[in-house]
Formats: C-alpha cells, structure tokens, sequence
C-alpha cells in the first residue's frame, strides 16, 4: 500500500477504557509501523475485542491517547484506511458471498489488482458464490467474510479472532493473507488464541491484562 | 407402519411408476373434461329453459356450483392426502397434497368470482360478510396459506409436510362452508340439489350441472396429474430416471 | 443424580420465559403502547364525534386489542430458535407439548394479560358505556388466550422459515374472524342491553377445546418445521 | 325436438343468445373468468416443467465439469 | 485501488436494501397484509352498516395505513445491528447521513410505497367515496415519507437500547398525531367536497424540511447510539 | 455413567443425510462404546455440524440405520441421555450464567454431586454469575454454555466446536471434561479442527467426505 514512513501508523500512549468507571483492561502503551503484525494476547474476557473496537474508533478511549500516523486520531484522517473484522461478520445472511463482497466494495472501495471470482476461489468458496449465507456452514461463513480482507484497500487491519471456526486450510489462509499484507506494507492487529503461523519474523505482543 | 399399506398402493408410490401412470391417465381425464364440459355447457347455456324468477342469470349456476363443490372436495383430497405424507412420510402423497392446493384455490377463487358477478343481480351487492361468503373467503385463506407455508421452506420436503399440517388442521372449515346456510340464517341459498333424493330443481337444469360437476372432477384428475408430474422431475432431479428425461428432452 | 421432574420442569419453563419478559419489558409494553396509540389517533382522525365514538368503541377496542397480541405473537419462538434454545427445548426428556403449554401461558400472562387489564380503560376513552364493560372484559379474557393458542400453533408451523411475518398473518386471519365476530357479537348485544351470554358460551368452549389440543399441535408442528 | 333443431331455433337468434336476458355483463364475465383461470392452471405447470429441465441440465453440466476438475488435481500431486 | 466514489456508494447501499426486501418480501408483505386484515376485521366488529363503514372509511384507512408503517419501522435497523453491517457501514469512508438517507429510502420503498398502493383498495372495502381517494392518496404520499424520516431518527436513538420497541413507540405517538391531524383533515374536507388543499400543504412543507435535516440528525443519534 | 456393556452405546450403518435430495456427506459407518471418544474430522462445509444435529435427534436421516443401545433410535429411548452443544450456545442473553443453568438442569435434571456454584468456578465465571450474557466477551458466553457439562446428567455428548474462543484455561478445562467423562464410562463425539490434547488413549476418528 503507502509509505513506510518512519511515523508509525498507530500510537497508543497509557490507553484505556472504562465501562460504568472500572476500567477493561490496564492502560496500554504500544506503536505500530507499516509493515508489522502486532497479536492481541489475553485470556478470555482481558479485553481484546474491546480494544480492536476501541482502536477501530467504534467505542470512545476513555483515558490515554491515540496517534493514527503521527496525529490524534480522528475519523475523517482514518477513514477508509482500517478494515475492521469482528465476532460479528458484518454479512448479510440472505445474501450470498458475492452480493456481499460486491457491497462491500461499492461501501469501501477496492484494488484494481483481483476480482471478486478470483477473490472467492482464493478464500475456498468457489462455486458457494451465490448462495445465501444463511446456507453455508459456520465456517464458510468465517471465509465469506474474509474475502474482503482481500478486495478492500486498507493500510490497518484489526482481525478478532480470524481464525475461529476455521479448517487447516483457512487457518493457512489467513497466515498467508497476513503475511503477503505485511509484506506489501501493512500493518494488522490481530486478536487469536493460538493458531497464527507467522513467518515474517516474530510479532510484536500486546499482553493484555484485566 | 408402512406394512398397513397395500402392496399395488406401496407400487404406484414410487415415484417413476406414478409418473408414467400419470402420463397416461392425464390425456383420457382430459378428454373426458373436455367432451363432458362442451355438453354440460351446451345443455347449460343452450338446451336449459330461463329460470323463472331470476331469468338468464341463474346460468352462472353451471359453473359456480360445481367450482364450489370443487372447492370444497380439493380440500378433502388436499387434508386426506397431506394426513398420509404426515404418516407415513410418502413422498407421493406429499405431492399429490401440495398440487392440489393451486388448483383448489382457483376453483376456490372462481366461486367467490362467480358468485360475487351472480350476487349483483340477485341480491343487489356484490359482496356481503355473510356466514357461507365468508367461510368461503376463509378457505381460499387457507389456499393461500398452505400455498405459501409449502413455498416458505427451503427444503421442499419439509415444507410439504408443515403445509399438510396447516392443511390438516384447516380441514374443520370445510363443514362450516358446506352447513353455514344451516347452520346461521343467510342470504345464500340453502341446499337445492340433492344426487341421491329428491331434488328442489327441474331435470333440464339439473343433468347439465351434474354432467359440468363431472367435467370439473375430471379436470382436477388431469391438472392434478400433469402437476405431480412436473412435481416429481423438480423433486426426484438427482435421481437417474429424471436425468434421462432431462437429456433426452435436451435434444430438439 | 436426578432426573428433572414434570412439576419441576413446568416451573422452571414458566419461571424463565416470565424472567426473560421482565428482562425485555420495555418490548413487552410495545403491545399496551400499540393499543393506546391506536385509540388515541382514532377521535383525531374521525373527528370529535360522540355518538360515532360511542357507536364503534367497543368494536375498535376488540379489534385493537387483538391486533396488538398480533404483533407480538410472532416474536413468541423467534429468539428462542435465533439462540438454540428451542433446539433444547426439543431436545429435553421432557414432553414437549406441556413445556410448549408453558410457553404459550407465559407469553399470554406477559403479553395479553396487560392488555386485557387497560381494554375498560381503552373503552372509557372511547366512550363506551360502562354496561357494556363486564362483556367485554369477558371476551377479551376468553379470547386472548384462544388466539395465543390458536397462533402458537401457526407461529411453530413458520418456525424453520425465513419468511415468516406475512405467512403467520396470512394464516391467522382466517382464525382471527370467527373470534372476532363472536366476541364483538357479546359487546353489541351488552351495549344494547340484549342477553350476551350465547356468543361467550362459544368463545368458552373454543377455548376448551384448544387448551387441550393446541399444545399437541404446536409441538407436533414445531417438530416439523425444525427438521432441516 | 332434436338436439340439431333446438341449436337452429335457439342458435337462430344468436344475438339473445349473447344478451342472456339482460344479464349478458354477469353471465359471460363469469364464463370468461371460469375458463381464464383453468387456462392459467393448465399453463402455469408446462412452463414449470421446462424451466425446471433447463436448471436440472445446468447442474448436471456443472456437476460434469467439478468431477473432471476433481480428477484432474487429485492426479496431479 | 480505488476509493469509492460518492454515487457509487449510493447506488450500492440502494441495491443492497432493496435487494434485501426482496429477499425477506414475504416479512415486507406483513404490514400491507396487516392492514388489509384491519380493513377485513372492522367490519366485523362494527356490524355490516354501509353509512357507519362510510363515515369512517377514510380514518380507519389513514390510522391502519400509519400503524402498519410503525410496524415496519422498529426493524429498520435492527437486523443491521445484529450482524455487524451497521459498525461496518460507521466504519467505511462515506458521509453516515448520506448511507442513512439511502436507507431510510429504501425502507420507504420497500415497505411504505405498497401500503400507498394498496389504500384505494382498502378504502374501496370500506366504501369510501371515490371523490375522496385522490385526497388520500396525495395525504399518504407526503404523510409516509414523513413518519419513515422522523421514525428513522427515533430508531437510530434507541438502537443501543434493549429495550427500543417501547421507547420508540412512546415517542413517535407525539409525532404522528400531528401528522394524522392533517392527513385526516384532508380526506375529510375531499369527502365533503371542500377544498382540501392547506392542510397537504402543511404536510409537504413538513416533509422538504424532514428531508433535509433528519438524516443528518439520524447519523448523529446513531453515533451515540452504538458508543457503548 | 452407567452401563460398559458390550452393546455400543451409539451405532450407525450407511448412515446419510441429504438436502433436496443431494447427501451433504457420504455414508458413515462408525461405533461408539461407552467410554470412549471420538472426532469428527472434516473440512469446513464436510458435513460435521450436520453429523452431530442428526445424531442428536434435530434431523432425520435420509437412509441407512442408526441404533441406541442395540435398538432403533427413538426418540424417547434416548431421551435426557444426550447432550448437544452446538454453534449456537442456547443461552439467553438477557440472563446470567446462572440463572440458565438453574433453567438447564429444571430441564434435564442435574447430578448430585456438585453445586452451581461449584460449576461456574471451574468453568471460570466465578463472579460473573448473575452478569447478563449479553455482557460477557465471546469466551465467557462459551464458558457459560459449557457449563451445562458439569451439571446436567447425559450419557452421550454430542460437541459441536467447542474449543472456537477459548483460551488456553479454556482448551484445557474442555480437556480434562471430556476426560472425566470418559473415565467415568461416558461416550463423547466432538468435531473440531484441531486443540483436541486427550490424554485417554488414541481417540477414534470419524473423517467426513462430501
Ligand atoms: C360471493 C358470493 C358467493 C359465494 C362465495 C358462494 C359460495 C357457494 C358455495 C361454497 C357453495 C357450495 C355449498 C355446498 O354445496 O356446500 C355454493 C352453492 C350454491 N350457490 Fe353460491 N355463493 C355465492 C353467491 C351465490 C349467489 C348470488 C347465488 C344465487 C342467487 C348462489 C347460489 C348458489 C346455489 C344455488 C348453490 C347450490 C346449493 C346446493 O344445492 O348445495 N350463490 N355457493
Ligand atoms: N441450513 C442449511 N441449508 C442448506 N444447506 C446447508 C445448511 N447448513 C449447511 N448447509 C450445507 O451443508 C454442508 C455441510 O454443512 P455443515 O454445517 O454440516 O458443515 P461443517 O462440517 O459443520 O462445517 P464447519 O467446519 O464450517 O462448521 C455445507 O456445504 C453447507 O453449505
Ligand atoms: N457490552 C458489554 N457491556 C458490558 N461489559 C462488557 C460488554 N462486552 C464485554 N464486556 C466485559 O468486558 C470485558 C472484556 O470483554 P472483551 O469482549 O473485550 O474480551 P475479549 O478479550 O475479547 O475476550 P474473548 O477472548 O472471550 O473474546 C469482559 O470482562 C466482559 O465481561
Ligand atoms: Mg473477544
Ligand atoms: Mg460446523
């Protein structure tokens, strides 16, 4: 994607977030450059999701400060640039992967480089293209909506847990779309317990604690 | 369970077999529809004196009559054959249970069409909420929903045996059209025609309506047959006597 | 260890399902709502017109009252199989028409039960005399429960399907009619002073009649529309 | 009377026959409804029985085409 | 790559909507079934009385008309909520007012557009004068829009809430008075052969402000909505 | 729990399932004796959420045969014996940990030697007992329905994934469950893919082909 500049993408200085006033998780400090993974570590209920969400600019930081390339972050400056994929999939399940995709697209925008077929054998739902969401197994459906992390320009992404629900080959999916994307200059937060196979040198960790 | 029912039935059941009987049965109900239907009508529109009271009208009887009548027996066959898929889980009878229904609601809907066109002249309204109109209303309802329970359901099967359940369970509507004008004091005739007794009308109106009511049975047994049959391709589609159809009606 | 007993589990059925009312009340009281609504905007669109207003208020409040328990009937399994609950349901060593039984008591106390309890209120406002009130209460309270029942069945019935809301609608007018023509019949006769009682008597055995076989039919219906 | 004498003394004045006492706007638009509707009825099957050929052939096709690439890559490792 | 541009995005919130309805269409027919049940059930209730089901034929059409539209609108956004579109839809670099008024219009469309187009008929069950329906068809026309645009905005207030059917029920009560004040005066004046052109003016004038600023207000309740 | 008798607790010859008449997998032959376990291996979309629904009694097969203790399966033979956990945990959101297990065991009964109390410790919620689950992160909902394992009496349970959002503590607690329960004479069938550390012996493994 863009410059790998020495700004880091993403600043977190003593970063936290209260709910009813008792705070989630410990405030965090961290950056983030253009071309590194950071993994979200924590045992359940630490705080990974309420983090992504936080940084995904969905729920507000209560306390710290957040810098997206140098600045306060702000969503006009972001916007378009993080793709966020949570436990909710955000697909419509009377659609099918196509409609879905092709939604998305027209929502975020897309790379010139692939198209949406090429983009659906790639994630191992060829032939499921049009079939509604609702039909497909709990799997498929992880896959269906990561076949955006494909068709969408972003520079950040924020993954929960991808690799839940996932057979082998989608969990080699997800580590081979992690690393062409790092690789190409981008940067991912990922949430997951286990399972990630990097081999774009040891990622960076994010320990979070309650 | 499936032992109670005869060999020739458990035979007819499978699905190829029916089929072919279907496509020979089909053409001769046909036929008898068609020849029974010229002469009812004839007789009707033609042969039968004016009435005497309601003058010309009174021929929209020849097909109100025997549609409603129809209306009504679909029904029957429609809750009878619904009850055995529910049963026995006969594939057969689902079919015969689901294609009913569409033919059932269009005698339905020509009663109600008829009837209203007939009730203008006689009763100076088009549509009053009387027991015997309403309870017909009521059944093609039931058509209607049946029709759409079946439709709802991805999985056709399934849906065929939740829409003989409706279908079941709407079966107690019958009686209430046939005995309303009994039953509630109404401005619906009451009963006028009876095969067995004695008939309240003139012979010369009488045959052609009996001879139309036969038409309409037999148009059921072909509309029934060529629709359990299109049924049956849509539902057996991966079994190999489909395929052979498929291809072989591929070719022209 | 102990298996649950019948009295246990009905308990436990009922205990829950007015738990989760209670937790969701603020959608419970959407029905009541709906029902003031209605008969708010009644004497502003017709006019401020009393005699027309007494004439159809008791008419209108049946109606009202009724088409309220409508919109939540179709909610009555919906979260239950969104989450896998009902799955459980079937799946427990317990008979399922008594548990579905308890549903479908739980729902009426949560949903109906209000209703039938402001129907004077909803009357008075619409100027209905209060001659007329013991017979209309008395319909309502058999009336209510038999559509409960009578939709429970249907609600089961669409319960595998997507498309649900139209169909249940579809298939509930039918029902709907009879009870309503009985029901308003009572509130007429009371209104003009005649004896009421015959068209209640019906309502009544109606009512009988389905609080016996409806839970039958909703389970056996259920078990059908699951099966995918 | 015949049958054949009847038509011509009745048939003779098709025009009454076609006014039906002043009922002609009832009679015939229930007639034409009777016979719309089986018509329809009739129809609706056939185009469902073709449509639902054409699909089972598309599947067949596609069925083909995924078996001969499932042969093709399991040989190919 | 490329960014989206603004049309674009437009279109494709448009088509996915509409799509939507048509998937879900048997969910969408419930408000026009819904209504033509009301229409169906009044005559019931009230008794077969031709001149009491004229007089009020064009109120009882206007109040089931809004009330069916208040059904349908408790969804709007609801099952966007559920499964993440909606945070995705936030998230993507578009104005949020703009996507909002895209949906609000296929809401409209899809659900309030058959309503419209089935009143005449419901109004022909009632026997409502003919000189009266282009009056109410005109009052619907603008009166629809209207409550899909304020409702829209309620509805985003209550999207973080449980406990939404309620609240938003209780809040637009005070909002479609108003506007069933000046549908019904309309009709009303049309059946009585008076003019009937002031009080469809208030109603347009009403709706070109709603276009404007609601949507606008829409995204901003959704933001503090989902802030949580 | 009770009987190791010779008879195979869970029996199936040729055993299919199919959608508009198409099998969603091959036939499967297996047995499952009291006391063992075994997974279900597949990819996604193999047909392992569809196994484990049929043999719990949510679906019908469409052909072969399927026996309970030497008998047909019927439903009311094997009534309360089976324990189905699956994609959708079957908890209510609006209630908390406890007030659904205080419901799951009025259902299914509940064995005497453990409290609820007891169960939500090892499960690890202790303190989020009477939290609504709308309120708990992804692995905490899980552990919740997880819960239902301790407590209810079953002599077959049927896991659909139940290992997907779990931490560590949590891939272990659903370890040492599923061997307690073997050890005590209780059959298990679990899909996933992968995670599975059971200490029991070489579990016998079900491969699903589509
Ligand atoms: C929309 C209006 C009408 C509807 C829905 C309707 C419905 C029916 C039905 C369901 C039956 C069959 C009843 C049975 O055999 O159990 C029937 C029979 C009949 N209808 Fe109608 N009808 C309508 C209007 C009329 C009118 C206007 C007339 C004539 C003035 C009429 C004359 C008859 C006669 C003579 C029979 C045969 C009765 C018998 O012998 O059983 N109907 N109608
Ligand atoms: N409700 C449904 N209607 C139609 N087809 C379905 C339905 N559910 C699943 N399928 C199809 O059946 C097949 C098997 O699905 P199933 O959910 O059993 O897979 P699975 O092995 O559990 O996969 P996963 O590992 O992704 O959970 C899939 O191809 C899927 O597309
Ligand atoms: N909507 C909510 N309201 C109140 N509290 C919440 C809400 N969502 C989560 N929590 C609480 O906040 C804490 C952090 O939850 P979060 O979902 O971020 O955990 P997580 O690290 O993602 O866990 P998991 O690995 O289970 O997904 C948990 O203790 C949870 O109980
Ligand atoms: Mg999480
Ligand atoms: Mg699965």
């Amino acid at each position: 994607m863009t410059a790998a500049t020495s700004v880091p993408l993403l600043e977190a200085h003593r970063l936290s977030f209260h709910r009813q006033d008792e705070p989630v998780f410990a405030p965090l400090d961290f950056r983030l450059n253009a071309g590194e993974l950071a993994l979200v570590e924590g045992d359940n209920g630490s705080g990974k999701t309420t983090l992504l969400r936080l940084l995904a600019g969905l729920l507000h930081a209560s306390e710290g400060r957040l810098l997206w390339r140098g600045a306060p972050w702000q969503r006009d400056a972001c916007a378009g640039e993080i793709l966020f994929l949570g436990h909710q999939l955000g697909q419509k399940l009377e659609l099918g992967p196509r409609e879905n995709l092709v939604f998305a697209t027209g929502l975020h925008g897309r790379r010139d480089d692939i198209t949406v077929d090429a983009v659906l054998d790639e994630v191992g739902l060829a032939g499921y293209g049009d079939e509604p969401l609702r039909r497909l197994s709990a799997g498929q459906k992880k896959r269906a909506a990561l076949a955006r992390l494909l068709l969408q320009p972003a520079a950040l992404w924020l993954l929960d847990e991808p690799y839940a629900n996932l057979d082998r080959h989608g969990i080699a999916l997800v580590n081979r779309l992690l690393e062409r994307h790092v690789a190409a200059g981008g940067a991912v937060l990922v949430s997951s317990h286990g399972a990630v196979g990097f081999h774009g040198g040891e990622p960076q960790r994010i320990r979070m604690h309650a | 369970m499936s032992k109670w029912i005869p060999l020739w039935l458990h035979k007819l059941g499978s699905p190829p077999t029916f089929y072919r009987f279907a496509g020979a049965v089909r053409p001769w109900a046909m036929g008898l529809a068609l020849l029974a239907g010229a002469i009812g009508l004839y007789g009707g529109l033609v042969l039968a004196p004016a009435d005497y009271q309601q003058g010309d009208a009174y021929r929209i009887i020849f097909i109100h009559v025997p549609s409603a009548w129809m209306s009504m027996f679909v029904y029957a066959v429609m809750g009878v054959s619904g009850f055995m898929a529910l049963v026995w889980r006969m594939k057969l009878a689902e079919v015969v249970a689901m294609e009913s229904a569409p033919i059932g609601a269009a005698f339905t809907f020509i009663t109600l069409v008829t009837g209203s066109l007939w009730g203008k002249p006689m009763w100076g309204t088009w549509w009053t909420w009387d027991a015997r109109l309403t309870s017909e209303l009521v059944l093609l309802f039931l058509y209607l929903g049946v029709i759409g329970l079946y439709h709802a359901f991805e999985d056709r099967r399934q849906g065929a045996r939740a829409a003989s359940f409706l279908a079941i369970i709407g079966v107690i509507n019958v009686p209430i059209v046939h005995y309303s004008v009994v039953w509630w004091n109404t401005l619906h005739q009451g009963s006028t025609v009876n095969v067995f007794g004695h008939s309240k009308m003139a012979w010369d109106m009488l045959w052609p309506l009996l001879v139309m009511t036969l038409a309409t049975k037999a148009y059921y047994a072909a509309s029934l047959c060529r629709r359990a049959r299109t049924d049956l391709l849509a539902l057996e589609g991966g079994k190999d006597w489909v395929r052979q159809i498929a291809e072989a009606e591929a070719t022209p | 260890m102990s298996r649950a007993s019948l009295p246990r589990a009905c308990a436990a059925m009922l205990r829950r399902d007015l738990l989760l009312a209670w937790r969701r009340r603020g959608d419970l009281a959407m029905p009541v709502l709906y029902a003031v609504i209605v008969v708010v905007l009644f004497p502003f669109a017709l006019g401020p017109d009393l005699a027309l207003l007494q004439r159809i208020a008791g008419g209108v409040v049946l109606v009202t009252v009724l088409l309220a328990m409508l919109l939540a009937l179709d909610a009555m399994f919906a979260s239950d199989i969104e989450d896998g609950s009902l799955e459980q349901l079937v799946l427990a060593p317990q008979p399922l028409a008594l548990m579905l039984g308890m549903k479908i008591l739980a729902h009426w106390l949560a949903t109906a039960l209000p209703l039938v309890v402001i129907a004077p209120l909803l009357a008075g406002m619409l100027h209905l005399p209060t001659t007329a009130i013991p017979a209309l209460l008395l319909a309502l309270l058999l009336a209510t429960p038999l559509l409960s029942l009578l939709g429970a069945v249907l609600v089961a019935l669409t319960a595998g399907t997507r498309r649900s809301g139209m169909l249940l609608a579809l298939m509930l007018l039918p029902l709907c009619v009879p009870v309503v023509i009985f029901a308003a019949g009572a509130v007429a006769a009371a209104q003009e002073g005649l004896p009421w009682f015959a068209p209640v008597a019906w309502l009544g055995a109606a009512l009988i009649l389905c609080v016996v076989l409806a839970p039958l039919a909703c389970a056996a219906a259920l078990r059908i529309a699951l099966d995918a | 009377m015949s049958a054949m004498q009847h038509l011509l003394a009745v048939g003779g004045d098709a025009a009454a026959f076609f006014r039906m006492g002043g009922y002609a706007a009832y009679v015939w638009p229930a007639y034409a409804v009777f016979f719309a509707v089986l018509v329809a009825d009739t129809l609706a099957p056939r185009l469902r029985r073709r449509r639902i050929l054409r699909e089972l052939r598309g599947r067949l096709t596609r069925q083909a085409a995924r078996e001969r690439r499932a042969t093709s890559v399991s040989r190919s490792p």
